[in-house]
């Protein structure tokens, strides 16, 4: 059952369950105050992120700009921290878009028959077959680069994994042992479904998706990097590190320190995924859950 | 063109490989259906023209040792030089001039560029072997300059028969080097071409060129190709990001220079037909409550010149004079926009009229925006916030620009238009030249003005340079007092180069010529 | 191959005929749907007159109804044409045909590096001391959550631009090779050695392994002989997922690294609407897909003789 | 008598022998787990010594101990250990390793011993290449041979299969096969049989039988008495990591002295266990109340059922009675379960019909349906499955006596009361089933079975999964509750001893089809059937004895050995 489940973050998360209290700890503090910073970026620093001083470009980090300032003279701390809201949107919207659609057809396929099922695993596939990025690139010449559009597009490729998860999820809990239980209880069908069914399905696919927010950051950075996602002057992680590239030899805390903030961020997101998992899945995730 | 001021008085050597990193290629060869200028670069070692034009404009004789202009300005016989041969061992001839410049015309050639340097071409007329006699519909002075640019350079008749799949890979020419290969994402190799002997009148020196062997690689990425500068791969670069100068100055053994490409600078265009720029006072706010000398200043490391004028100082008929028709004065504007009645203030601050916000949407494609003029647009953008103008940047991609062209569906737009001479401005700023609805046309200001079309039109029925230079110092006056366009930098082509190279020189188009450049082998 | 493996195989060669289809038609809709004409992709910033705009429409028979373009264009891919790139102004499997080999080049070496530093790492730290694992695990934890392009970018800046140890640019030989295979390694190596010291874990506590070692079986011996098999089967099973990565990869290290290839073709092509291009990487992209997952259905079962009969 | 007399003989003679195998003061501690506290014995040449033992008494941990296998994170001290004539204590990998080449092990959990990636015979010939016990090329066929030795047909054709293609029995034996490959001095096997069903469990005995008595020391550990009583010479009772009683066989079945193992003996069910309790102490003084048999309440009229190709129920017809227990037996793959399903209406029969109370499951739908469902319920096989992963002790009741049609307010007195009545806590109303015992497990499963207030209970190898102790409680448990509230039971078991001691009619099935039915006594005493002949053969009791005898000639085990 598991091994639907898997995908290659997860399983690093799961790893996660070998790693010291202290640093999951650690991992949920940095996490909180990340999205602390999404939230309220205003706590975090007074400046305005596409507020440039020409005469103060390129100045390296200091007490006055504790990141330096980039070729316009923006202060680059405040532009990391106005970006931890961009990227994160980005990355948990395309995944809870992701999610929400790759559940409904997946529960369409794993319930509705045997029909519904082929049609749309078929279109799983072919939307899978297609190189991840080259989806990407395909929708975003559809729509345009964007924000917005940038999370259409890695919604689209990851949706069809979810499909596949909630299928698989569905099938195997309608045939568990514990259903069956509950049929022969004589429980009406509607709660065996909500009580049983839904629940047994969700988690996992709740926990997927926390784990995955990290790799949809990680694309949504990569298309931005790539000219394709947020647009100038937006200050999103992954655009920073693109026009700092060009400066690189010269300031290297403009492509730093976007650099550091995605690594940070889907790390800690990794790591209280793979907490989260050992709290409500209680099994390990690497499937070997033999609980003698 | 003249030599770089590297080590002068050292002895040419013979032989050798130079090896050269651009920063961009073209997809296509055929400078006379290629739409991108980089084509120059790569085929001008290959491509000799009619007519060459020296450092101080002046048109000198090339391939055609002479020439006549007709009274009425429409018609040009040009003599033809003897003895050339093209590397392919066809002579060139009256019938080679006419083969090229009905290939530039031809729809099928789609010429994107070439064709547009001679709208008004109608024929050319073998008279004898050394005689071609060119007819235009209507007078058109810039022919000359136009025929001195590689995109009107002359290839090979037979080369131009095997069809555009050929050159859109291949070009042979008479030139003093010969294509051995183009690969596209790797470059172009050259080879000497041994019989060469026919430079244009003035040139360094005669005879073959110098080196042996020529390497252009494509190398899009600016730190990598600096990269490969200083770690020795290529013995010189250009297109170097001004963001480097000042480390490659400092580095040892490197040297950088640059050179003004002629033309149109790099401007950005107000739409003076519809929107908020349609007031005059709107847009002279925007040009003069922004602060772009010390933008490009600053972004460009003084590499880049900030410009005054729609076209570049090292233009033939360039005004020096009007430097200070547009100053810097933030109050001004102000008071400007004001008097414009854009005096409300929402609460992002920006300036409203009558509840409407002053909002620009800007026709910006990224995706081909070069010299970090996003980095450029983004400091206008927040410039002009300051000012109280809502900068927006329209989501244009290659294949939608046209379409919004056409339309005039924008509030500004921003290009560089490079030519030869300042005829520029005609394409710039002539009514005729307002995009139409097939979205052809270069006045993207859509400007129109009776007393600016007559300016223009007499340029063309005068060959003499002061009459010309005259004109076109009028026009470049009434345009800026208009703000019918915002000048913003001047494009230099910026050349790095390593200890082995000397003496890469300047085509009049600000590329780099290899014709007398030579390696020192180390 | 016994019946079942046949008609498995044979299936799956019909839905991948399916699926490649499906690739073909998605991307050529998708494309079309694509606001702005193609002659205007074609034209770009240039000024061109109506005669040559003309000219384009009708050379690529852009006026003809979609479904024609789509027909002929299906014809031809089944006659292994995949058409003519508008940009490029040459056949598209040429243009394919010449950025394949670096980028395959590429993407091997990248793949064989990540192997070798994945099944290294693994063999060495699995079931070791909690301080080992925990070490282990965090490397793999930051490999997998660095963006490869910025790895890429920091690389090539230590070392060649500062150290001047490699090359700037690719192209020539090893040493040109070597960064980029290095950035796209990184990431994937540091998720596979998780995958394999996961597998070769749950192995070593299997009873049979005990078995084997109370057959007087040494460890080296027990991880090589019996846990390695064991640990490959997942990163078998991921084969799929990292063909998809190695494109993503390849686009982004191809860009950052200035490499000739796939990625930047595709790049150009989707970025200058060049349709044939783009479809033509498409398909080539679905065909390897296909064309790996059935290998691996052949292969699963030498791997794993308990999918001879099952699946 | 004879087959018996000259095992303890050929024990006798042995016992000169100096040990193979000798631990004197055995700790062995994980952490905060003491598995083992003190144990001393040794194994002799030609010997076999059995450990018997409820599940965590330490019994594997002490086999692990003799090779320095104990596992990771474990302390082991101890003042003597010598395997093989040496001092293990000092022992490092590479010595272990020597000494292992010694010594044959074949590990409890048989089924999933051998490498599921290679061939069966390439673990066989694993030893012999690393001990280099035969010449490289010979090592072939030695591979068959020894698969012969241990009675796996068709030899050379198994050696190239792989573990999934061999039935339990010939894993088994192949992994004995490889366990005696380099022919050890002391082979040990931790629960041989467990999972094999009786006619298997047989034949296993009988090989391992032979090692002995080719003079091989052999330390057999097992949790069922009965298997150990036909082969082992001396027995070791274990129990919390302690051995409460050791001596000869017959001397601790025959009179044991513990009572400890008094409790294991009596809690074994069979012919002798029928209306007594089989848990020490009883769960009430004075016998199980007799039961008054009522009107039908469950009937199968010719049920049939086949899955695809396979006819997995052919035919099936009975009735059932209040108060009365229908035991259904049969080996693996019979078709219990399917029964079961069937009757429960959770598959639809292809023919014939289940009636409750005399209506079929045919004619219900809906909620009526549902309301007969609570008349019949099911006590599963592996609670722990039929639990839902999320759910505390506390909801599975809950929502049972929600079908119960119990009141909200009502439901926490009702849980408790069924909590007390199937013995358990009423702390576990918190406990998640996972956190759970394997007999609390099933207590739970029962008291969730109770809670719509049932008249028949549908029970799948209801124990098959717990020790003999826990096993006795649980079935007590169902004879108590059946004489107060008067249920009647199907009772699902391929163990003869458990069905003979429940029962009141019993069904013999065989590949779906009855083979023989009849009330219980006549079964076991008169089988006409020839497959009941077999299954009787093949039972395991602790009337030593009679099984020297039976094993002796086991007609499955010739039959299987000689083709
Ligand atoms: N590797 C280990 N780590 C920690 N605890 C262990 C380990 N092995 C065994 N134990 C504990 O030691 C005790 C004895 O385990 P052991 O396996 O010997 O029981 P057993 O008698 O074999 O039971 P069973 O009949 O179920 O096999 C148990 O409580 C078990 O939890
Ligand atoms: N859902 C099913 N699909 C296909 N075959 C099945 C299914 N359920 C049972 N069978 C087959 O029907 C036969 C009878 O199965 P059943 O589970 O009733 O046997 P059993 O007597 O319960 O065996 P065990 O004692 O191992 O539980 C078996 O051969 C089994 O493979
Ligand atoms: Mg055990
Ligand atoms: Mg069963």
């Amino acid at each position: 059952m598991t091994h639907a489940i898997d995908t290659p973050r997860r399983r690093i998360a799961g790893a996660a369950l070998s790693r010291p209290r202290l640093g999951r700890w650690c991992a949920a503090l940095v996490l909180a105050l990340i999205v602390l910073t999404a939230i309220a970026p205003g706590l975090f620093t007074s400046g305005v992120p596409h507020e440039a001083d020409p005469l103060a470009a390129l100045r390296a980090p200091s007490g006055a700009h504790p990141f330096g300032t980039d070729a316009i003279g923006r202060d680059v701390f405040t532009r990391v921290v106005y970006g931890a809201r961009h990227s994160l949107v980005a990355a948990v919207g395309a995944t809870v878009l992701a999610v929400t659609a790759g559940t409904l057809l997946g529960l369409v396929a794993g319930l509705a028959g045997r029909i519904a099922d082929e049609i749309i695993m078929r279109l799983a596939d072919i939307t899978l077959s297609l190189p991840t990025l080259l989806l990407a690139l395909l929708v975003l010449t559809i729509t345009g680069p964007g924000t917005l559009n940038s999370i259409y597009a890695i919604a689209l490729y990851t949706a069809p994994g979810y499909a596949r998860l909630v299928r698989v999820q569905s099938m195997v809990i309608r045939r568990s042992g514990y259903v069956e239980a509950a049929t022969a209880l004589g429980l009406t069908r509607a709660r065996i479904v909500v009580r049983h069914i839904v629940p047994n399905a969700f988690i996992p696919l709740l926990v997927l998706a926390t784990i995955e927010v990290g790799t949809a950051l990680v694309a949504s950075s990569s298309l931005s990097f790539l000219g394709l996602g947020a647009r100038p002057p937006a200050p999103e992680w992954g655009a920073m590190l693109a026009g700092g590239r060009d400066y690189f030899s010269v300031a290297w805390w403009i492509a730093v320190f976007p650099g550091a903030a995605i690594t940070l961020t889907v790390l800690s997101i990794t790591v209280v995924g793979g907490a989260l998992q050992r709290r409500l899945e209680g099994l390990d995730p690497s499937g070997g859950g033999r609980n003698r | 063109g003249g030599g770089t001021a590297q080590d002068r008085g050292a002895t040419p050597v013979l032989g050798g490989t130079l090896r050269f990193a651009v920063h961009a290629e073209p997809s296509n060869l055929d400078p006379h259906a290629s739409p991108s200028d980089v084509t120059g670069l790569l085929t001008r070692p290959v491509l000799d023209s009619l007519v060459a034009m020296d450092g101080a404009g002046r048109i000198r004789p090339w391939l055609a040792e002479s020439w006549k202009v007709s009274a009425d300005h429409r018609t040009y016989t040009f003599t033809l030089r003897d003895g050339v041969r093209f590397s392919d061992g066809t002579p060139f001839d009256a019938a080679a001039v006419k083969a090229n410049l009905d290939h530039v015309v031809d729809p099928r050639t789609k010429s994107a560029l070439a064709a547009g340097l001679i709208p008004s071409y109608r024929e050319t007329e073998v008279v004898d072997a050394r005689t071609a006699r060119v007819e235009l519909s209507r007078p058109h002075s810039p022919l000359l300059s136009a025929l001195s640019t590689p995109y009107l350079g002359m290839q090979s008749p037979a080369a131009l028969k095997k069809g555009p799949e050929f050159l859109a890979r291949q070009i042979v020419g008479s030139g003093p080097f010969v294509m051995e290969s183009f690969v596209p994402r790797q470059g172009a190799v050259y080879h000497r071409n041994p019989n060469y002997a026919w430079p244009p009148q003035g040139a360094a020196h005669t005879g073959a060129a110098r080196l042996e062997r020529l390497q252009i690689r494509t190398i899009p990425e600016d730190s990598v190709r600096v990269g490969a500068l200083t770690s020795g791969q290529v013995d010189a670069i250009g297109g170097v990001p001004p963001v480097n100068v000042e480390q490659l100055r400092a580095g040892s053994g490197l040297k950088v220079d640059s050179r003004q490409a002629p033309g149109g600078t790099y401007n950005y265009y107000p739409n003076t037909a519809s929107g908020p720029f349609t007031d005059v006072r709107v847009r002279q706010a925007f040009g003069s409550g922004i602060d772009f000398a010390t933008i490009v200043e600053k972004l460009y490391f003084g590499v880049y010149e900030p410009s005054s004028s729609p076209v570049a100082p090292g233009t033939a008929g360039y005004a020096p004079d009007i430097g200070d028709l547009r100053r810097y004065d933030p109050q001004a504007a102000a008071a400007l926009l004001d008097q414009a009645g854009w005096t409300g203030r929402d609460p992002q601050g920006y300036r409203t009229k009558d509840g409407r916000r002053l909002t620009i949407r800007w026709m910006f494609v990224k995706s081909i925006a070069r010299e970090q003029r996003d980095v450029l647009a983004e400091q206008v953008q927040a410039a002009a916030r300051k000012l109280g103008f809502e900068v927006r940047f329209l989501d244009v991609t290659l294949s939608t620009y046209a379409g919004v062209a056409a339309r005039g569906d924008y509030d500004l737009a921003d290009f560089s238009w490079q030519r030869v001479d300042a005829d520029a401005l005609r394409d710039l700023f002539h009514s005729a030249n307002v995009p139409a609805a097939d979205g052809a046309g270069s006045n993207a200001a859509r400007y129109s003005d009776p007393q600016v079309d007559a300016w223009l039109d007499r340029t063309l029925r005068t060959e003499d340079p002061a009459e010309r230079a005259e004109l076109y110092a009028d026009v470049q006056r009434k345009v800026i007092q208009d703000a019918a366009v915002f000048p913003v930098y001047s494009p230099a082509y910026v050349l790095a180069v390593g200890e082995r190279a000397r003496d890469i020189g300047w085509e009049q188009q600000a590329y780099p010529s290899f014709y007398g450049a030579w390696v020192r082998e180390r | 191959m016994t019946a079942t493996t046949r008609r498995r195989l044979l299936t799956r060669l019909a839905t991948s005929l399916v699926v490649i289809w499906g690739a073909i038609t998605v991307s050529f809709c998708a494309l079309h749907l694509t606001p702005g004409d193609v002659e205007d992709a074609i034209v770009g910033t240039s000024i061109v007159t109506p005669q040559v705009r003309a000219q384009i429409v009708a050379e690529y028979g852009l006026d003809r109804p979609l479904v024609a373009q789509y027909g002929s264009y299906l014809g031809r891919v089944l006659r292994g044409d995949l058409g003519h790139s508008y940009q490029r102004h040459e056949p598209v499997v040429t243009a394919i045909a010449s950025q394949l080999g670096p980028s395959l080049l590429l993407a091997v070496t990248g793949m064989g590096l990540a192997l070798i530093l994945a099944t290294a790492t693994a063999l060495l730290t699995a079931g070791r001391s909690r301080w080992v694992r925990g070490l282990a695990s965090g490397a793999e934890l930051v490999g997998t959550s660095v963006p490869m392009f910025w790895v890429g970018i920091l690389l090539l800046t230590v070392f060649s631009f500062q150290l001047g140890w490699f090359p700037a640019v690719g192209g020539d030989g090893l040493t040109g090779l070597l960064l980029p295979a290095v950035s796209m390694a990184l990431p994937v190596a540091a998720l596979l050695s998780q995958v394999m010291r996961e597998g070769l874990e749950r192995v070593l506590h299997e009873p049979f392994v005990l078995t084997a070692r109370a057959r007087g079986m040494g460890d080296t011996a027990v991880r090589l002989r019996h846990a390695l098999r064991h640990a490959l089967l997942p990163v078998v099973t991921l084969a799929g997922w990292l063909f998809g990565l190695m494109l993503g990869a390849m686009v982004v290290i191809e860009k950052v690294f200035s490499r000739e290839g796939l990625g930047g073709l595709m790049l150009d092509a989707v970025a200058g609407k060049d349709l044939p291009v783009v479809m033509g990487v498409v398909l080539i992209s679905a065909f390897v897909y296909v064309v790996v997952n059935v290998a691996l259905d052949l292969l699963y079962p030498l791997i794993d003789p308990r999918l001879q009969e099952e699946r | 008598m004879t087959g018996h007399d000259g095992l303890a003989s050929e024990a006798g003679i042995d016992a000169a022998d100096d040990p193979v195998a000798e631990v004197k003061d055995l700790f062995v501690t994980f952490r905060t787990v003491a598995a083992v506290r003190g144990v001393s014995f040794t194994v002799r040449r030609g010997e076999c010594v059995a450990i018997v033992g409820e599940s965590g008494s330490g019994k594997s941990v002490t086999a692990r101990t003799l090779f320095g296998l104990t596992g990771d994170g474990a302390r082991v001290d101890t003042t003597v250990l010598r395997i093989c004539g040496q001092d293990a204590r000092t022992f490092g990998e590479r010595q272990w390793r020597a000494v292992r080449a010694r010594l044959g092990y074949v590990l409890q959990d048989a089924l999933v011993s051998l490498d599921p990636l290679r061939p069966v015979g390439k673990e066989i010939a694993e030893p012999l290449r690393l001990h280099g016990m035969v010449p490289r090329a010979q090592v072939a066929a030695r591979t068959v041979e020894l698969l012969r030795e241990v009675g796996v047909p068709e030899p050379d054709a198994r050696a190239a299969q792989y573990p999934h293609q061999l039935s339990g029995g010939l894993r088994q034996r192949a992994l004995i096969a490889s366990a005696i490959a380099c022919d050890p001095e002391l082979l040990v096997a931790d629960e041989p049989t467990t999972a094999l069903d009786v006619s298997v469990q047989a034949q296993i005995l009988r090989l391992l039988d032979e090692r002995r008595r080719a003079r091989t020391a052999m330390l057999l550990i097992c949790h069922d008495l009965a298997v150990v009583a036909r082969i082992a010479d001396r027995l070791l009772v274990m129990k919390d990591g302690r051995f409460v009683e050791e001596g000869p066989t017959e001397r601790v079945l025959g009179a044991p002295s513990h009572p400890y193992t008094q409790a294991l003996l009596t809690a074994i069910p069979g012919r002798r266990t029928r209306g007594v309790w089989l848990s020490v102490p009883p769960p009430s003084a004075g016998p199980p109340a007799a039961r008054r048999e009522g009107k039908v309440v469950l009937e199968a009229r010719g049920l049939v059922k086949r899955f695809g190709a396979r006819l997995a129920v052919d035919g099936v017809s009975f009735h059932l009675r209040e108060g009365q227990t229908l035991g259904l037996v049969g080996e693996s793959g019979s078709g219990k379960t399917t029964i079961a399903r069937l009757v429960l209406g959770l598959v639809a029969p292809d023919r014939g019909a289940a009636l409750i109370d005399g209506t079929s499951w045919t004619e219900l739908r809906g909620r009526r349906r549902r309301d007969v469902r609570r008349h019949i319920q099911l006590v599963p096989q592996d609670p722990l499955s039929s639990f839902d992963p999320r759910s505390d002790v506390r909801r599975i009741l809950y929502e049972a006596l929600l079908v119960g049609g119990v009141p909200r307010a009502r439901r926490r007195d009702r849980a408790l009361e069924l909590l007390e009545q199937v013995g358990l806590d009423t702390a576990v109303l918190n406990r998640h089933p996972a956190r759970l015992s394997g007999g609390q497990r099933q207590r739970v499963a029962i008291a969730r079975a109770l809670a719509p207030g049932p008249r028949v209970l549908v029970c799948d190898e209801p124990v098959s999964a717990l020790d003999v102790s826990v096993q006795a409680q649980v079935l007590d448990l169902l004879v108590r509750l059946q004489a107060e509230n008067g249920l009647a039971y199907l009772f699902i078991s391929h163990h003869l001893g458990v069905i003979h001691h429940m029962s009141d009619h019993v069904m013999v099935l065989k590949d779906g089809r009855v083979v023989e039915s009849g009330e219980v006594g006549r079964i076991f005493t008169a089988p006409r059937a020839d497959h009941t002949r077999e299954l009787l053969a093949a039972i395991p009791t602790t009337h030593v004895a009679a099984d020297a005898h039976v094993l002796g000639h086991d007609p499955s085990f010739t039959k299987e050995a000689t083709s």
